[in-house]
C-alpha cells in the first residue's frame, strides 16, 4: 500500500498545472445564458486543443488513454486552478462511460470525439414528471418505423437541455418494466424544449416534449430492451466515482478554510472538518480507483460515496454561508447548486436505502 | 407564571394573518416589493410600539410577536420588522411614523449591505456601537447580490447624516428578536407546506409521506420549530431586562436554525421541483436563508451565547 | 404572557431549597444494591415527613396538592441541589397519575400514601421478550379466579423489580388486541424474578415470570378491557410531562457549564448550546403546564418533548465525556443512563412516527 | 499509487484473526486479562515493528494494519498497542521484547490513569514531552473506575524510574494510528453484529432491519466506517512524515466518532437488550468508548486539527 504518485504521474501533474495556468480563462457567464453556454463551448474546444477534456478516453477519440489515476490529478488541479464548470459533464460523464462500454465502434467514432471537443453538447433525459426516483417508472416510449424509431412522451428535469445539441435517455420499447426500457440517443432539434428556471432564476433545467421525434437506428445504444442494464451498469461502475471527483471538493474545502482563519474557533473547527473529510474522499476514491484499475466493479458500495460527497458539500457551502454572513456573492451560486447534491443521481433516502439492503444486506 | 400568549395578542396575529392572505398571497411576491403594506397600516400596525405620546398604541414586543410571527409565515417582503420595530425605539420623534408613511430601513452592525435600502425614506446606519440616521436624498445605494428576491441588499453610502442621540442596543435586541419570530413564522409555513406535499406525491407507488425516512425528517423539523418558539417568547418577554442581549441570541440562534433546517427538508422532500423557480416554496426558502444571517448570523449568536454561559471567548 | 413566579411559588421554592439544603443525604449507594436501595426508600420517607415526595398528589394521600408550576419548582430545586435519584419513581409518575385518575377512592386511599412515604415501591412491567416497542403485542394473560385473578407470562426489562414490593403493568384478559388488555396492580411476593443486570453490572431491570400469581379484584386498575387506553391516556396527559422534569436537564447542563470553562471554545460553543436547550426544555414544559392546567390534553405532542430530552441528555453527557476524557468517573451512570433515553417509554424512532402521523399528519 | 493492502499485510491479518477467534471468543472477554495474548506471542506478534537488530521483523505499521484492526474487530483486551507498537520505538533494546515475555504499558499525556498498568512489566509514563519507564517494582497502582470492563484504569505513583533518551512524539503517532485502526474494527463488528439483530428481530410483524429508520441509521454507520478506514490506513503511511501528528489526529479523531456511532446505533436498534450485562455488545460498547478516550480525546485531536488546517488556536 502506498499513496506515492510515479514520475510521471507527477509530471503530468505539472504539465496540467502548468497548461491550467497559462489557458484558464476569466470568470464566464452561467452556462445557462446563450452566452455562457458559448463561451464553456469554446472552453471546452480550448482543452480539446491540449488533449485536457477527456483525458482517460482512447486516443483515438481525444483522450490520451489515460488511467484513473491520472484523471483523478487532473480533476484536483483543474479545481484548484479554478477553472469553469463542464458544459460538457452530461455527455463526458454519463453518456460516454456507456458508450465506450456497449456502443459500436461506428457510434464511439461518430459522437465521441465531437462530444471531446464541445461540438455536440449533450443532455440528459433520465426524469419524468411521475418517475423522479422510481427511474423503472417510465412512460415515454419509443416506435419503430422505417430506419428508426419516433419517440413519444415527456421528459424533465433535463439538464443542460436549454441549450444542448443532442439528448439521451431511457424509452419504453415494451411494457416490461425493467427489459422494457431502451437507451436512445436522439437530437434536439425536432424536441418542445420549455426550460426551467431554477432558484438562481436561470433554466439549468428543462422539461422535454417528445411527439414523434425521429431518431435512427444508429442511435440506439446497446440491445433493444437493454437500456435499464446498461444505465445502472455504468452508474454503479466508473460513474460511480466521475460523476464527482474529489478534486472539487478539495478546492471548495481549501477556499473555506482560508475564510475560516480568524473566524471563531468553533466554525474554524467545521471547517477543518470539512477539510479532513474531503480528504478521507480523496484518499477513499485512489482506493476506488484501484479496485477498478484491477477489473472489479464498485457495485453498489458507490452509494456511500455519493451519501458523502452531497452532504459534505452542502455542510461546506451551508457554513461558508455562516461565516459570510451577507458577504456571500461568491458562494451562492455553489451553494444553490450544493442543494442539489442530495437530490440528483438517486436521492440520498434511496441511496441509503441501497447501502442497507444491498450492501448490509437487510431485508427490503 | 402564564407561559402562553393572551386572546388579544392572539386575535391581533389574527387580524394581520387574514390581511396577509389576502393582500400577501404567493402571487405577490412575484410582482409587488411591498404587497399589504397599506393594508397593515390601515390596521395601525406600524404604530403598535410606538408610545402613546408618539400616537402609538405603546404595546410591548411580545404583544405583537405572534403577529411578527404571520408575516413571516407569509413571507411578507418589506422593511416590516425596520418601520414596525426598530422605528417605534430610536425615531419615535418621527411624524407619522405610525401611519407607515414612514418607511425605514436598518443597516444593522456588523452586516456590509442594508436589506431593502431602496424602499427607506429613513435609513438608519449602526457603527461603532453608535447610530446615525440618513434621509433618502442623501443616500447612495449600489445593488448587491443576497440569497432573497424579496430582500434586496445594497451596499450604502451617504453625504450627510444625522447622529442619534438615543442607545442603539435595546432597538437592535427587539429587532433581533422580532427577526427570530419572523423565522419562526417561515419555519411553519415551510413545514405545513412540505407535509402537504409529502401526502400528495406518490413514488414506488405510495406517497412519499408515509416512507419512514420522509417522516422522520419532518419530525425533526417539527422538533426544531417547537423548541425555538419558545426561546423566541421569552426573548420579547426579557427585552427590557438585563439579560435581553443572551436570550434574543438565543431566540435568533434556535430560530435560525430551525428555519434552516425545515427549508434543508422542504428542498430534500420537493426533490427537483422544490429547485424550480415556478414553485413559490423558493421565497420562503431564501427568507429562511436571508433571516438567518440578518441582525446578526447564527454564529455570532452561538459565540455570545458561548461567552455568556461558560465565559469562554474565542 | 408572562414567565413570572407568584409570591407564593417563589415562597414554596425558597422552602423546598431551604430544605433541601437542610436535609440532602450524602451519596447513597446505587438502588440498585440491596444497601442502596434501602437507604433511598429511608430517603423517600424523609421527603414525605416533609410532604415533598409527591408535592402535586392532594393532601390526603400525603402531597400538598400543589400545581404543576409547584412540582416543577420543586424539580428544579432538587435536582439543582444534587439529591438522590427517585426510587419511587415508576409508582409515583406511572402508576399514580393512573390511580388518581382511573382508580377507585378505595384503592386510591389503600397505595398513595404508602407510595408517597416509600413503604410500597413499585416496579413497572410493561415490556415482555417479545413485545418491545409493540405494546400491544402483549401474550400475558390474567385468569380469573374466585375473589380476584392469576397471573400468567413473561415480562422484562421491569425496572426497580429487584427490590420492588409491588408491581403493575397490563395482562391480557381477552383475545383483542387493545381491549383486551386490562390494568393489574399485583404484589410481588409470589412473582419469580430474575434481575438482568445491566452495563453498569447491577440489576436495574428484571425479568418477572407469572404462574398463576394471585392478585385481588381490589387491585384491577379501571374496567376489565380498559387497560390499553388507561395506559396511553397517562402517557399522552401528566405523565408526557412529568416523566423527566426540566429541572434535571438544566442542573446537567450547568455542571457541563462549569466543565467547559477555560475548554477549548469548540466544546464551550456544544456546552452553551445544551444549556439553551434545557432551557428551551424548560420554557416549552412552562407552557405546557398552562394548558394542562387550562383542562387541556398533550396528546401526541408529548413525543416531542421525549424525543427533545432523550436525544439532549445523551448529547450532554457524550460531551462531558469528551471534555474529561478519562477522568469521567462523575459522569459515567450519567452516561449510561442517558443512553437508554431514547429506548425506553417508546423508542425514540416510534416517537417520531408518532409526530409524523398524529401531530403533522402523514399517511401510516 | 497503489491505496490498498498487499496480500501479505492481509494474510498477516487473516492469520490474526483466526487466532482471535479460537483464543479470544467473546466468552474469554468475561473470564481472561490478555486472551489469545501467548498465541499472538507465538505468532510473533509483539515482534512485528521490532528492528531485526532486535531480533524483530522490522515491519513498517502499515504492514500490521489490518492486522491491529482484527485485535479491535475482536475486542481483544490487554496492551496490546502499548507492547506491540509503543515498545518497539521506545524500549527496543528491552531484552526479550518481541517473544512477548514482557508486557508494556502507558500512560500518555493528557491521560490522568493508565489502561491495563495491573499487567505492564514496564510502564512508560509521558510527562512534560519526555518519557520515562518504570518497572513492576517501582509501581504503585490506584484502581480507577472507567467505561470498559476490560481495559481497567490505574492511576499511577512511582518511587524510581529511569528517563527514555529517545524522542517521544513519534512513538505516540504510531500508538494513536494503531488505537485508530482498533476503533475501525470495532465498528465494524458493531456495524455486522447489529446489521445481523436487525434481520432477525421482528416488532410489529417484520425484521426491524426493513423499517426505514433502521435502515438509515446503519446506513449511516456503514457511511463513517468506509470514510474513516482510509484516513487511519494514510496516517499509517505518514506516520514518518512531517504531517504525522496532524494526518494521526484526522484519523484518530474520524475512527473515534465512527465507532461512537456505531456503539449509539448499535445500543439504539438493540433497544433495551443491548442495555445488559449478558449480552456480548457491551464489549465492544465499552471498548469505542474507552479507545476513543485513548491517545487523545476526539475533541484533542480536532483541536490540532483545526490549528494545523486554519491555524486557529482557542
Amino acid at each position: 500500500m502506498d499513496l506515492d504518485f510515479s514520475p510521471a504521474e507527477r509530471a503530468f501533474r505539472l504539465e496540467v498545472r502548468d497548461w491550467l495556468a497559462r489557458h484558464k480563462p476569466p470568470p464566464l457567464p452561467s452556462m445557462d445564458t446563450a452566452e455562457g453556454f458559448a463561451a464553456h463551448r469554446a472552453w471546452e474546444a480550448e482543452l480539446a486543443g491540449a488533449r485536457l477534456s477527456a483525458v482517460s478516453w482512447p486516443e483515438e477519440y481525444g483522450g490520451r488513454g489515460a488511467s484513473l489515476i491520472d484523471w483523478l490529478i487532473f480533476e484536483e488541479e483543474y479545481w484548484a486552478a479554478g477553472c469553469p464548470a463542464r458544459v460538457t459533464q452530461n455527455g463526458i460523464f454519463l453518456l460516454a462511460p456507456s458508450l465506450l462500454r456497449y456502443g459500436t465502434p461506428e457510434q464511439r467514432e461518430r459522437w465521441l470525439p465531437r462530444m471531446a471537443r464541445g461540438d455536440d453538447v449533450w443532455a440528459q433525459a433520465w426524469s419524468e414528471p411521475e418517475a423522479g426516483s422510481d427511474l423503472a417508472a417510465l412512460t415515454s416510449r419509443a416506435e419503430p418505423c422505417p430506419g428508426g424509431w419516433r419517440l413519444y412522451g415527456h421528459k424533465t428535469w433535463s439538464s443542460r437541455a436549454a441549450y444542448a445539441t443532442h439528448g439521451f435517455g431511457l424509452f419504453r420499447t415494451s411494457g416490461a418494466r425493467h427489459k422494457g426500457l431502451t437507451y436512445f440517443m436522439f437530437p434536439m432539434a425536432d424536441v418542445a424544449v420549455r426550460p426551467i428556471a431554477q432558484l438562481d432564476g436561470l433554466p439549468g433545467f428543462a422539461e422535454l416534449r417528445f411527439d414523434g421525434v425521429f431518431t435512427p437506428d444508429s442511435m440506439v445504444l446497446g440491445e433493444v430492451g437493454e437500456g435499464w442494464r446498461i444505465a445502472m451498469a455504468t452508474t454503479s461502475s466508473e460513474r460511480g466515482l466521475t460523476l464527482r471527483s474529489p478534486g472539487r471538493f478539495l478546492a471548495t474545502a481549501d477556499r473555506l478554510a482560508e475564510l475560516a482563519r480568524g473566524a471563531d474557533p468553533a466554525l474554524a473547527d467545521r471547517a477543518a472538518r470539512c477539510r479532513v473529510e474531503a480528504e478521507a474522499y480523496q484518499l477513499h476514491t485512489f482506493g476506488t480507483a484501484r479496485r477498478l484499475m484491477a477489473g472489479e466493479e464498485i457495485g453498489p458500495a458507490a452509494s456511500m460515496g455519493k451519501i458523502f460527497w452531497s452532504e459534505l458539500d452542502l455542510r461546506m457551502h451551508a457554513l461558508a454561508l455562516e461565516l459570510l454572513g451577507d458577504r456571500a456573492e461568491g458562494w451562492l451560486d455553489g451553494f444553490l447548486f450544493s442543494l442539489a447534491g442530495p437530490i440528483y443521481a438517486g436521492t440520498n433516502e434511496i441511496q441509503r436505502n441501497i447501502v442497507a439492503e444491498r450492501v448490509l444486506g437487510l431485508p427490503r | 407564571m402564564n407561559f402562553g400568549f393572551s386572546d388579544d395578542q392572539l386575535a391581533l396575529a389574527a387580524t394581520v394573518r387574514d390581511v396577509l392572505r389576502t393582500h400577501c398571497p404567493p402571487g405577490s411576491l412575484r410582482a409587488q416589493r411591498r404587497p399589504a403594506w397599506e393594508q397593515l397600516a390601515g390596521l395601525g400596525f406600524f404604530g403598535l410600539l410606538l408610545p402613546e405620546a408618539a400616537d402609538g398604541l405603546g404595546l410591548a414586543l411580545v404583544d405583537v410577536l405572534p403577529a411578527l410571527e404571520e408575516t413571516g409565515r407569509a413571507c411578507l417582503p418589506g422593511p416590516v420588522v425596520e418601520t414596525a420595530v426598530v422605528a417605534p425605539s430610536l425615531l419615535a420623534d418621527v411624524p407619522k411614523l405610525g401611519s407607515g408613511a414612514v418607511c425605514v430601513g436598518v443597516l444593522p452592525p456588523g452586516q456590509a449591505y442594508a436589506a431593502d435600502a431602496d424602499l427607506a425614506d429613513l435609513l438608519v446606519v449602526v457603527r461603532d456601537g453608535g447610530a446615525r440616521v440618513i434621509s433618502r436624498p442623501d443616500v447612495r445605494l449600489v445593488p448587491r447580490r443576497g440569497v432573497d428576491p424579496c430582500r434586496p441588499l445594497f451596499e450604502v453610502g451617504w453625504s450627510r447624516s444625522e447622529p442619534l442621540p438615543v442607545p442603539v442596543g435595546p432597538a437592535l435586541a427587539r429587532a433581533t428578536v422580532a427577526t427570530a419570530a419572523q423565522l419562526v413564522g417561515v419555519a411553519r409555513e415551510l413545514l405545513s407546506v412540505t407535509v402537504g406535499y409529502a401526502r400528495v406525491r406518490t413514488q414506488f407507488g405510495a406517497p412519499i409521506g408515509s416512507f419512514q425516512a420522509v417522516k422522520h425528517q419532518l419530525a425533526d423539523v417539527a422538533v426544531a420549530v417547537e423548541f425555538a418558539a419558545p426561546l423566541v417568547y421569552r426573548a420579547a418577554l426579557t427585552v427590557g431586562s438585563d439579560s435581553a442581549e443572551r436570550d434574543a441570541s438565543a431566540a435568533k440562534a434556535a430560530a435560525g436554525e430551525a428555519a434552516t433546517l425545515a427549508a434543508r427538508v422542504a428542498l430534500q422532500v420537493h426533490g427537483a421541483i422544490g429547485y424550480t423557480e415556478e414553485l413559490d416554496l423558493r421565497f420562503w426558502l431564501a427568507r429562511a436563508w436571508s433571516l438567518s444571517a440578518a441582525y446578526g448570523t447564527t454564529a455570532a449568536h452561538r459565540e455570545r451565547l458561548r461567552t455568556a454561559i461558560t465565559g469562554r471567548r474565542p
